[in-house]
């Protein structure tokens, strides 16, 4: 690791940064200091260093082969380590052999009352870089090799979209479809809010892309049976015994519709009572003229909203898992005031009562929506989750907070209770893929905010509602962000990767596994078959947590090696003539 | 200048998608019309659900996009027309505005914005903080060059004195340029609804009535106050209310629609004021609680626990009292008939969201809603479609939107644009384009 | 302050382009008085706004506006609170 | 080379150690705004101090630090669990300085983010400060 010491050469530059470091620090006087270190074979001062005569400098000196090490003594890194990397690239030094050091943002800008004691600082921190770039290896970027085939889980709207925009990018796409046919839920409406297309077009449109598209291979009736590898390199063993290699994995499946609990509403009990998917069926089935229940004409419906979503525990059954559903499922508000005006417009003399918490018409064109069904003469009633309404023979009873808390009681030959939606069936597969799943059981994206279609794991990507609840035009975006993802991970014949990772001396490891219960990333560092630590580069995100416990010192972060950072610490340690 | 794609906006959509193509391998220009790339969510105090800090999590993305090779940025500059040639590029025409430095000498050292005399109210904290006639816009601004703003200065040539590099230019002027490009994305923001719009909320001359993005500032870390303090007289907040839909769902303002964020912005900032001043009361007026998205309903049943109060009501009126508190006239909709004055110390107002800009100025055929948004006809399936082929638009471009949508559809257009250049300017074999 | 003539000689051309108002000219005055108003006020001892307000006869608005950007530019601090109040003194 | 206890009249070192995610640019702020503190504090910038052993630190304190502050990315910490593990880290630390008499509050684990000024200023006088007293 460290052969190159002997022949270390360092060349230390001291910026003035044109009077902001210079009129508080002594540069002349650091230069001048540094001069003296053995293995520092230049030290000189400028006024700009990042400008273009200061890069000549470095380079100029490493070209004449003076020196081949730098340090920059100048702002923060922020600003100028990348400009001074690649001046040591065109001068065809390792750009990893650049250490910068920063005296104006973290000494003359914040000690300009004591120039000795800034000089003496300067000193010492421009020290600790000399020992640290000596410390140094020539590190290089690392490349893994990528199989250009994305594989894609769940062939609902999201992963049909997901396959056609991965396809469109030349990549070969797999597409992975537990049930018998593509479509997912897109199949159950009639129209999709919010501009009211039709649905069947929709996925009609779909469909025959993909169908007439050769680089996706659609895999029906099939589940993911084995699977191993990381990014770039995936290998994985269907259900119909096809093998898949693929570079990288979007996951697209989907939504499953929540369930009443047992007797919640008295769903199950009295056949007044069905759920919104329900209706839309019926619908869907009965495209034309009132709507009817047992053979009956229905002549007042009553909505329920929440049911299945922002459920609260003591109040609500808990789910399968004892869980309750206590997050909102974003799209039953619009769904069910979208089904409202459709029921409406087929049957204007229908009387519609809308018992909700909160109306939740957030999106574009929502509220037109919501605002559509008050015109319509829907009523509005207010619950709350402690008083929740009550399902009696031919009514509903609600406690109305909008009219001062009023008992209010509703006719209704139909109850529609506005169901919720939940991640679909994945826990074996997410077991099996080592993939993170969130309190709420859908799958966890790398970062809420920043990061919502990727995984922390590299290569996984998510598209649409495995993620969170989202309507048609939200996965759709989902999946083409993920497609995104995707076309930038397998752009190239090989990935390239950050080298900053962790690294093993096989001769210093003991096989002690302390290590290993340190790492947070699955395979990213393992034991040999020489019963030796290993790391797997594609998967280690470079903490260093595993160095930490490694007495013997056989791990460590390329560019930051316990080593240096001692060295570093002891320069900054050490007293410097002022 | 040539490039595969013109990106319009560096908000937090405009950088993401500008950093998603370049990753692909494509060569963007990024235009940004402010000093600094970063757009809304830089300024912003912390993020909800997480309560990330929104400069701490904004800033590295801002630096990537900075020093990726195959992203031009232009900041400060605008965009003043856009053509479709026969071919199906498009010729762009934009104008970079003078800063009166000279960018490749300056070391963003600040010693110009030290000495000047000229004190004017800082933008970047909606008026709430003070900077100079020549500074840098803010701490975390890319690139770290000041701007000199010549209707605030008096010429007194204090900066160029005091300058290390001598790269202030008083005669600097605006530059034209020219970009070729094979696709257009827009991810040109949003602006807030204007404090003074509602006469009956002071039509904006209540000192201690803030706008929700002031509430940011107030809250942010390294913000004008350094702390929570009200407006007129640098009081610490005792009693604070923030007005639901204050610039939604409001037809008399032409914006009858949900701003989407504004539910869930007013609950963290309540939160936020409920930590740094813990014996405060805060109460949020509204109609619906609108907190749809992914761990959002969580946060609200927190901020309830917190014992931040919830009231559902509308706000009729609201006028100055005494000291500069504040009275409002609350009609319940909950609860009691009774309307009833309530009393607060600094109102913030959840103003709503409306267009940044109207892409309908350029004679071009990009068009937008009734809504004043981006007319995006591909919906669903194809949301970044604009009227216009090879025209895309994401983020709040597209009506009113949080970080994570934007990011999520940001991600969408680099890939409807990426799918246009697979077949206008394929990759060459190898990965280099 | 010595400025070299060709910085001269540009000032001059930008003051041609682009006028200085007299409101402005007032204004940067205006500021400066209120500045030295202020900096005068807590000079010796730590005030609160209303405080300087009343020293200076000065509206509390201005007075805080005014205090942040002396603030910002490290010419006064906030050295601690008293009541609902903090206290701002001469750096 | 000279030895903490033996640096005459000027002050106790302090090392501060930053991560490149948060802190380290939270320094960079406050020097932006041109805040002042005591010259005697060190920088280190590491990807996350989750890196060290207990045994850096004590290393630290034998090689003339009088006190240690790390300032992490807590919960903006980018690494999966590192946070966690950190503090069980330092926690191990202060059992370790307590058999070596070295007072467990020359050692401060704190976060600092990105714009973080008076958080950074604050730590500093606090451990400042406290080594004054110390000394008295």
């Amino acid at each position: 690791m460290s052969g190159a010491m002997d022949e270390a050469k360092v060349g230390v530059y001291v910026c003035h940064c044109g009077g902001n470091i210079s009129d508080v620090v002594d540069v002349k006087a650091v230069a001048a200091e540094l001069g003296k270190h053995p293995q520092v074979a230049i030290s000189k001062e400028f006024a700009f260093m990042c400008s273009d005569a200061g890069q000549k400098l470095v380079i100029e000196d490493i070209k004449s082969g003076k020196i081949n090490r730098v340090v920059v003594a100048a702002c923060s890194p922020a600003l100028h380590e990348l400009t001074f990397r690649k001046a040591l690239q065109r001068a065809d030094l390792n750009p990893y052999l650049y250490e910068h050091v920063n005296i104006r943002e973290q000494v003359s800008w914040v000690h300009k009352g004591d120039h000795d004691a800034a000089t003496r600082k300067a000193t010492s921190l421009t020290r600790a870089g000399v020992e640290k770039i000596l410390r140094q290896d020539r590190l290089e970027s690392i490349h893994v090799g990528a199989a250009k085939r994305v594989l894609i889980v769940g062939g609902g709207p999201a992963g049909l979209k997901a396959a056609l925009d991965s396809a469109a990018r030349g990549l070969k796409v797999t597409l992975v479809e537990k049930s018998g046919r593509l479509g997912g839920h897109l199949h159950e409406f009639d129209t999709v809010y919010p501009g009211g297309q039709s649905a069947s077009e929709l996925l009609g449109k779909l469909l025959s892309a993909v169908s007439a598209n050769p680089a996706i291979t659609v895999v029906l009736g099939a589940e993911v049976k084995t699977w191993d590898g990381f990014v770039g390199n995936f290998k994985a063993v269907l259900s119909t015994g096809d093998a898949v290699n693929a570079g990288a994995v979007i996951m697209a499946t989907g939504y499953r519709h929540t369930a009443p609990s047992a007797g919640e509403y008295r769903f199950g009990k009295d056949d007044r009572v069905i759920t919104l998917p329900a209706l839309i069926e019926q619908m869907k089935a009965a495209p034309r003229g009132p709507l009817t229940r047992g053979g009956r004409a229905v002549r007042s419906v009553a909505f329920i909203h929440c049911v299945g979503s922002r459920q609260i525990e003591g109040v609500h059954a808990p789910q399968e898992d004892g869980k309750v559903n206590d997050y909102c499922s974003r799209v039953c508000c619009t769904a069910a005031l979208h089904t409202i005006n459709a029921l409406k417009e087929r049957q204007s003399d229908l009387a519609i009562y809308d018992l909700y918490r909160d109306i939740r018409t957030y999106g574009r064109g929502h509220e037109a929506i919501y605002e559509q069904a008050s015109k319509n003469g829907v009523l509005f009633f207010r619950f709350t989750e402690e008083a929740q309404p009550e399902i009696r023979e031919s009514s509903v009873v609600v406690k109305d907070v909008l009219t001062w808390n009023q008992e209010v009681e509703l006719p209704a030959d139909l109850v529609v209770l506005v169901t919720g939606v939940k991640p679909g069936e994945v826990a074996e597969l997410t077991a099996m893929m080592k993939l993170p799943t969130g309190s709420d059981r859908f799958l966890q994206e790398a970062h809420p905010k920043l990061r919502p279609v990727e995984v922390a794991n590299n290569g996984f990507f998510l598209a649409g509602a495995c993620q969170a609840p989202m309507d048609l035009v939200e996965s759709a975006a989902a999946a083409g962000a993920a497609a995104s993802k995707v076309a930038a991970v397998l752009s190239k014949d090989f990935i390239t990767l950050d080298p900053y990772v962790a690294r093993v001396d096989a001769e210093k490891c003991t096989g002690c596994e302390a290590c290993l219960p340190e790492c947070a990333y699955t395979g990213a560092l393992f034991m040999n078959g020489s019963k030796k630590a290993e790391v797997n580069a594609a998967l280690c995100k470079g903490c260093g947590a595993c160095v930490a416990v490694c007495e013997p010192r056989a791990l460590d972060l390329a560019g930051w090696s316990l080593d240096q950072m001692e060295a570093m610490v002891d320069a900054m340690a050490s007293e410097v003539a002022p | 200048m040539k490039a595969h794609t013109l990106v319009i906006g560096a908000g937090i959509a405009g950088l993401q998608a500008a950093l998603d193509l370049a990753e692909q391998g494509r060569q963007v220009v990024l235009v940004e019309k402010n000093p600094s790339i970063g757009g809304r969510m830089i300024s912003l105090s912390k993020v909800y659900p997480t309560l990330d800090c929104a400069s701490c999590i904004t800033t590295p993305r801002m630096a990537s996009v900075a020093h990726h090779p195959l992203i031009h940025t232009l900041t400060y500059t605008e965009v003043l027309g856009v053509a479709k040639n026969e071919d199906g590029t498009f010729r762009a025409h934009l104008r970079k505005k003078p800063r009166y430095i000279e960018e490749d000498k300056c070391i963003g050292c600040k010693r110009c914005e030290e000495v000047c005399p000229v004190y004017i109210r800082d933008d970047f904290e909606h008026q709430l903080g003070a900077k100079k006639a020549i500074s840098i816009p803010f701490t975390n601004a890319i690139p770290q060059f000041p701007v000199l703003e010549p209707q605030s200065c008096t010429w007194c040539g204090a900066c160029a004195n005091a300058c290390p590099v001598d790269c202030i230019d008083f005669t600097q002027e605006s530059r034209d340029l020219f970009v070729e490009v094979d696709a257009v994305l827009l991810a040109t923001g949003f602006q807030l609804t204007p404090i003074d719009a509602k006469a009956q909320y002071g039509g904006g001359k209540l000192r201690n009535v803030i706008s929700s993005l002031q509430g940011e500032r107030l809250l942010a870390p390294h913000g004008p106050y350094g702390r929570v303090l009200r407006p007129s007289d640098g009081k610490v907040p005792d009693s604070i209310a923030f007005v639901q839909c204050a610039g939604s769902r409001d037809a008399s303002l032409g914006v009858p629609y949900c701003s989407r964020v504004c539910c869930m912005y007013a609950i963290k900032q309540a939160m936020l004021l409920s930590g740094s001043l813990p014996t405060a009361d805060i109460t949020i007026y509204y109609m619906d609680i609108r907190a749809f998205g992914k761990g959002y309903e969580a946060f609200y049943q927190n901020a309830k626990a917190m014992g931040i109060n919830f009231v559902k009501a509308k706000v009729g009126r609201i006028r100055e009292i005494e000291d500069g508190n504040l009275a409002l006239r609350i009609e319940r909709q909950e609860g009691t008939a009774q309307p009833e004055e309530a009393q607060h110390d600094l109102v913030i107002l959840s103003l709503g969201l409306t267009p940044q800009w109207n892409p309908g100025q350029l004679a071009w055929e990009v068009k937008t809603a009734s809504d004043g948004f981006v007319a995006t006809p591909g919906a669903p399936l194809d949301p970044a479609a604009t009227t216009q082929d090879g025209v895309f638009a994401c983020g709040t471009a597209t009506g009113p939107k949080d970080i994570v949508d934007s990011i999520m559809e940001a991600g969408n257009a680099a890939t409807e644009v990426g799918k246009r250049l697979e077949i206008r300017a394929p990759m060459v074999p190898g990965g280099a384009s | 302050m010595s400025l070299s003539e060709s910085t001269k000689a540009k000032l001059k051309i930008a003051k041609e382009r682009h006028g200085v108002s007299p409101e402005l000219l007032a204004r940067v005055k205006e500021t400066n008085r209120i500045h030295r108003a202020i900096l005068e006020a807590v000079a010796t001892e730590a005030k609160s706004v209303p405080d300087i307000a009343a020293a200076t006869s000065l509206p509390s608005e201005v007075v805080f506006w005014n205090v942040n950007a002396l603030r910002k530019y490290n010419k006064l601090v906030d050295v601690k609170k008293s009541g609902d109040f903090w206290l701002y003194q001469k750096k | 080379m000279e030895h903490a206890t033996s640096l005459g009249d000027k002050p106790p070192k302090i090392l501060i150690i930053t991560t490149i995610a948060s802190s380290y640019t939270g320094a960079n702020t406050v020097g932006q705004a041109r805040a002042q503190y005591a010259p005697n504090t060190y920088i280190l910038r590491v990807p996350d101090p989750v890196m060290f052993p207990e045994d850096f630190y004590l290393r630290c304190f034998d090689k003339g630090f009088a006190g240690i502050i790390i300032m992490s990315s807590g919960s903006d910490c980018p690494y999966e669990g590192a946070y966690g593990r950190l503090s069980a880290r330092v926690g191990r630390t202060y059992l370790k300085m307590k058999e070596k008499g070295i007072p467990t509050t020359r050692l401060k684990l704190t976060t600092v983010c990105t714009v973080c000024k008076h958080a950074f200023l604050k730590e500093i006088d606090d451990m400042q400060n406290h080594l004054k007293e110390k000394a008295a």
